[in-house]
């Protein structure tokens, strides 16, 4: 394979150099029925799940198909995607925020042919490339992060549990069934990219083992002080330890204050915290970032661990399905989960789902963790 | 036949949700066949050893990529997270497979013309593989080479007319709702917003400066359906200071069942005949909101903005015409200190071009972070420790009631020294002379 | 005046020692229909303000009429008060948690003639002895402290205010047309004796300087590591410093950390921190104790500071005075006064009461202030 | 004549509440005058100087009382606060001017010979002033010399067989409702537990062995009149498990305005016709009841038994048979760390005397915090510091879902190392060999 320039000069990097462009104008790649009427929509409507109906002040109609995607993406997919735009949206389509794909054209028989199209595709592994779906009162695609396909610190893998997931999720996917729309995430690690922390079901991979400390590079890999500083329990301190007879800097750990974040790790690369058999997922339920009706809302933690279980996570597939099914059974209409477990109490939330509550859920982090306990005679027995 | 055998993958292939194997599977197939002869720049088979490294976690249950080293373009400062395989010799193909980022255009409307061309730079020059998008919103190009960054940067700007995005210290790459393109609930141009400010700061995006990162995100209306307030450090979201526009005939449509409730959201089950007194009016958080048959009111002093009601009849209600946004300041995930969602710092802003008023506020905030914050010390955080007053004090703000939930149940009163009379220094002798030892 | 031994011996103390005995016991003072009807109790309504009937299974029924009492008592007083006990009640009376005294009789016309003795009786000063009052939806008697005159802490007089907001609220202590019961504490500073924290209005003493420091005597009085670890601000520090040519151990103080809660002065007395011009009291709102309809909660700060102004606090008396009129117009039946706050949202209580929403009322003491903010675009403007 | 003008304090005569100036200048005047030709072992004229001090505060607005010294009984390590004026020339009579904290009878029924008795030793020996009573529950006898101490607690013990109270690092003084005594909704006899824990617990009550102080009250019912859950770090509050017991008929008497509402508490104005969906129903904070017109009906598995619909028609609804008490710890005034409520930790025991199982998690408290506590730390700040779950430890309780308002939202999950297979002690060389540096 042969070095092909692509007509940059080392030699000379300034030199017809473009840079700080930033990203394309947002209005070059409107569809014309977007373009025309841009700002002047009147309302919309769910015609069927994963179908739009978007109406104009002119009397224009934008239907938008939806389908759900998965984040990791070849280019011989987006090629396809490209091709089913070219022969149905003039070339044009979106994704939205939780990396599902959106077609819009202006006619109805349009929608339903492209609809069509997008639902007959499948990979040769038999799964659906396009399936339209993820909208209203039904579960959209789940936001993610890397896992591990591509991320150095994460405590589960990403892609393999959402698609699990998903598999078990996919006619909540396609219908509008639930009390109020159910947004998922995952992160595979407390790091959180993604608003994991605001979700109705977020899922987060955690450690459970305090980090090895690879003494005899902890002082050539890393700033031994700002590791110490990451640390939001005070765990990690410096230390002189006599390593193959010479006295060198490196790091201890105070392991029961340790809560396995992983933030000196990703720090210092000496810290290795990882581990087959510690490692796993924490169930988190009930955030919400929208205003509507009650205020925004964090997550909270109802189960503190499952198991790893490649390559389908089935616990974590059931225990998450199991929620949903007892969610949708007992919550009112327009209900967001966390309102619901709110209106009834926590404590009959698990009762409910028949989730084991364990000391794992009760909040001990810093001075906030008291506004947490039950400061009230109020509780169901 | 595949370089590897991935039976752990293999079994994510079946079940009816679109299958990252399959797709990496099909990418490994397109690039060993190779049929339009592409002269590719790093391995051919990068996308075999990807599935080859995750088969091994899947074993290990453990990751198999290391701390990324400082790899980059030239005069920035982000846009490239460096990414390594810890099994190199297994796996060649990813031993160095790092991660351009690249900036979406707001709202992530796209052509075929520009998403091919980037389809085309990728097959080259990198392993086929990305993500559409990242967490933070940008296109994420999925594993390359050093030697390749520079090339792959020279044709994303030359030939796509479209630049990286940030990783590292600074601004991270801003991202909008699709805002007014294809939303009645946007309270203004979301897209524009986002699109010139991200041209304003392309330094502050390039160039890490801050204590930690920065990120900026747009959402047209409360329904806050690009999450800024939960995910981004400065969260400008839509809203309107005068009446909800109501419809009564459409209201009495809703009613008759003439229209479907909730833009037709719950048509997956029968929730019974719409009720819209119990359905909208006793949802109204702040109870501002009657119906007596035949006309729908609403105490505009007493209306909070939700949404549920105009989400509920997108026919009959529509948002106000004052319109603007709320600005609200410092969301952050849990890492370190506990995870945050944006504070109320600005109840309203207009939001006309050239954004004058906004980048203000956003000024304000960074010199004062830039001088206070601690290294790697999220904004929100800068505010927990200094204090919200702090932050109203720096960007000229004064204190008002919707800056809190509820005021401070402790006692702890800070005073300035200023609004003391006599000040803090105070005369010891005469204080012993009143009062004996 | 001669000694006068109670025949205690001083050289040989324990001779006769009768120690660890604790209280009397509580039944040793029930009144006849207390002890006949123990645990019996059926029901009870309120007459009419300060008079109950609680009505026994076995038809008996207690009637208790219930007077105002200043916290701060003379034996004159308190024998005034078993005179009546004698004349009506057995010998017979108690104190409620609020100061109040009550008095209980078994039947109605028992009741009417002692309600109108206590009605009856006078100061000189013209102030009445036992005013009947204090029950229902009404203004129970005030909780509070000592004050200037007994407490070597205090940022503010306790009897004095508390006589003065008594006075301006005697109607509310006669009558019960307040949507809820009205509980009001004072403290005198921010050490709360007193559910100051959980009132619907609370008064409470504040400073406003830091301490000054008496450098010649704090190494003589003060353990300085006391000191020192007393500050929750961490404001407060160990220093050596020049004092008559020597140096000294001695305290030094951040000034801009310091919010003068005093607890270092507590700690030590070379700190002295009470000032005339700097002193004052805060109001905080909306606090309860019961469990009923919602659960207890803490009362919140809405006036940062009224300076003292003895001999009667007007700016206090008529801030009270009026958050009470506003509450009282405004809340539904049922709703205490933070009930009411937090249904109306607190931006509504600060524009119907007119009260002034300043930066001092905004948390900022340590993590859980955060969740004071506003997460919300939820608000009203 | 006064010895001190007092005009200022002289303004605190009129109005129609109690006067304490009138008090103390009757008091004043009786001491003057002592027409039982009494011993005064103390100044005759301590309540002069008492308002004379007192006026000067009411010039300096600063008070002039210094820190007490250490006084007390012999034997006893508190019951006694010291305190001195800090202009003793000035005021003479209040120059040393002690209190007695002295054991109030749970619930706080007197007679009048034991009062009468009480006041006798306190004319005599002391400034003939008291607080009826102190803000933890005690009588307070105020002002008095050091002298005087050992005399008046021979007094108190031999002739009135009473007893000091508690102040300092102790168990102070427990304080209970009146309860069973005149209460329907007590559900078990608080007085009885105070009494008997108060006997149980003399020596930790005299002798200070604590890190702070530690207060027991004790409420009959969730209503909390004596406020145990905010004001004490151990607080027994009644509750009970089975059905609350109704009377439809006296229901249908409550709603045809026959009986009064909330036991005619809201007779002070016109609030209509008592709606029982509006004022009862429709408030229940769990939505557990059910009024269909002629029928009430309560799902006890949802009632969070907050006493409204008890306290409202106190002749239909009573509490129930199967009667105990929660215990929530932890409660405190904001010093230092700000102000806590009890949190639940005991959902139900059983209150039969001689209380056992509540004395059991009492000493295991008390075991945990006198070992772990920090000096000035009350155990709601130890338990702040050293997580709920320690307490669940202690106590042996296991964590159950009452114990949380919600669940933690952060996932900074601590593991016990026996709950993680393989430990803690990993191969750092295993894991090199699966991972390259």
């Amino acid at each position: 394979m042969a070095f092909i320039s692509s007509g940059y000069n080392p030699a000379k990097p300034m030199e017809g150099r473009i840079s700080d462009i930033g990203p394309r104008k947002y209005d070059e790649f409107f569809p014309p029925v977007i373009k025309n009427n841009f700002g002047k929509w009147l309302y919309h409507e769910i015609l069927e799940p994963g179908v739009l109906m978007h109406v104009a002040e002119s009397g224009d109609k934008c239907y938008t198909v939806r389908v759900g995607g998965t984040r990791t993406m070849s280019v011989t997919h987006i090629r396809e995607l490209c091709d089913i735009a070219d022969k149905f949206c003039n070339g044009c389509l979106r994704w939205t925020t939780r990396s599902n794909i959106e077609f819009m054209v202006d006619s109805e028989e349009g929608m339903k042919a492209l609809r069509d199209e997008l639902n007959s595709r499948t990979f040769d592994g038999g799964s659906f490339k396009f399936p339209v779906g993820g909208t209203g009162a039904g579960i959209s695609n789940m936001v993610h992060t890397q896992g591990w396909i591509h991320c150095h610190t994460p405590a589960t893998d990403a892609s393999g549990p959402v698609k699990a997931v998903m598999d078990a999720l996919f006619d909540d996917f396609k219908s509008m069934r639930l009390p109020a729309p159910m947004r998922i995430a995952l992160a595979c690690c407390i790091n959180m990219c993604g608003a994991v922390h605001c979700s109705d079901i977020g899922l987060v991979g955690i450690h459970r083992k305090p980090p090895m400390i690879d003494h005899e590079w902890t002082d050539q890999l890393c700033e031994i002080p700002l590791a110490v500083s990451a640390c939001p329990t005070a765990a990690v301190r410096p230390t002189k330890i006599e390593h193959d007879g010479k006295k060198i800097n490196s790091i201890a750990i105070k392991e029961d204050r340790c809560m396995y974040c992983g933030n000196c790790y990703t720090m210092c690369p000496a810290l290795p915290i990882s581990d087959g058999e510690g490692d796993g997922v924490a169930i988190m339920v009930g955030g919400k970032v929208s205003n509507r009706i009650s205020m925004p809302k964090f997550s909270k933690v109802v189960v503190g661990y499952i198991p790893n279980e490649p390559p389908r996570w089935p616990t974590l597939t059931k225990t998450v399905k199991h929620i949903i099914e007892v969610y949708a059974a007992n919550a009112n209409k327009y209900e967001r989960l966390g309102d619901w477990a709110e209106r009834i109490g926590w404590e009959s939330f698990f009762k409910l789902t028949g989730l084991e509550f364990t000391h794992h859920l009760i909040d001990d982090f810093r001075d906030p963790a008291y506004y947490t306990w039950r400061q009230s005679t109020q509780f169901k027995f | 036949m595949a370089k590897f055998a991935t039976p752990q993958l293999d079994q994510l292939e079946s079940g009816p949700w679109p299958s990252f194997v399959s797709d990496i599977k099909q990418e490994a197939a397109q690039r060993a066949a190779n049929a339009k002869n592409i002269e590719y720049q790093i391995p051919v088979d990068a996308p075999e050893d990807l599935l080859g490294v995750l088969e091994l976690s899947y074993n290990d249950k453990e990751t198999h990529w290391k701390h990324g080293g400082i790899v980059g373009v030239f005069g920035y400062g982000g846009g490239v997270i460096g990414r390594y395989c810890d099994q190199p010799e297994m796996f060649p193909g990813v031993a160095h497979f790092h991660t351009l980022r690249v900036a979406q255009p707001s709202g992530k409307y796209y052509n075929s013309t520009f998403l091919r061309g980037l389809c085309d730079i990728w097959d080259m020059r990198g392993s086929g593989l990305t993500n559409m998008h990242g967490s933070t919103g940008d296109i994420v190009l999925l594993g390359t080479q050093t030697v390749q960054l520079e090339e792959i940067f020279h044709e994303l700007t030359h030939n796509l007319k479209v630049d990286l995005g940030g990783s590292g210290s600074n601004l991270r790459t801003p991202e909008a709702c699709l805002g007014q393109s294809r939303c009645e609930y946007a309270c203004y141009n979301t897209q524009d917003m986002c699109y010139q400010l991200t041209m304003d700061y392309q330094d502050e995006l390039h160039r890490p400066a801050f204590p930690y990162k920065f990120k900026f995100k747009f959402d047209g209306c409360p329904n806050g359906c690009v999450c800024a307030m939960a995910r981004s450090d400065f969260a400008v979201v839509g809203t309107w200071k005068d009446d909800i526009k109501i419809d009564q005939e459409a209201v009495k449509a809703y009613v008759a069942g003439e229209f479907s409730p909730n833009a037709g959201a719950h048509s997956g089950r029968d929730w019974g005949k719409f009720d819209l007194q119990k359905e909208v009016v006793d949802l109204c958080p702040s109870q501002c909101m009657k119906w007596d048959g035949s006309k729908l009111s609403i105490r505009t002093a007493d209306c909070v903005r939700c949404m549920h009601c105009i989400n509920t009849m997108p026919r009959a209600l529509h948002i106000g015409d004052e319109r603007g946004a709320s600005i609200l300041v410092g969301a952050k995930a849990p890492v370190v200190d506990g995870a945050q969602m944006g504070s109320l710092l600005v109840p309203f802003v207009s939001c006309e071009a050239p954004y004058d008023d906004v980048k203000e506020v956003i000024e304000k905030i960074w010199d004062w972070w830039m001088e206070e914050g601690k290294n790697r010390e999220r904004v929100g955080e800068t505010m927990k420790r200094l204090s919200f007053q702090k932050l109203l004090e720096v960007t000229d703000t004064p204190a008002a009631a919707y800056h809190v939930k509820e005021p401070r149940s402790n006692p702890y009163i800070f005073f300035k020294e200023e609004e003391v009379p006599g000040g803090w220094d105070r005369d010891l002798a005469a204080y012993r002379k009143r009062h004996q030892r």
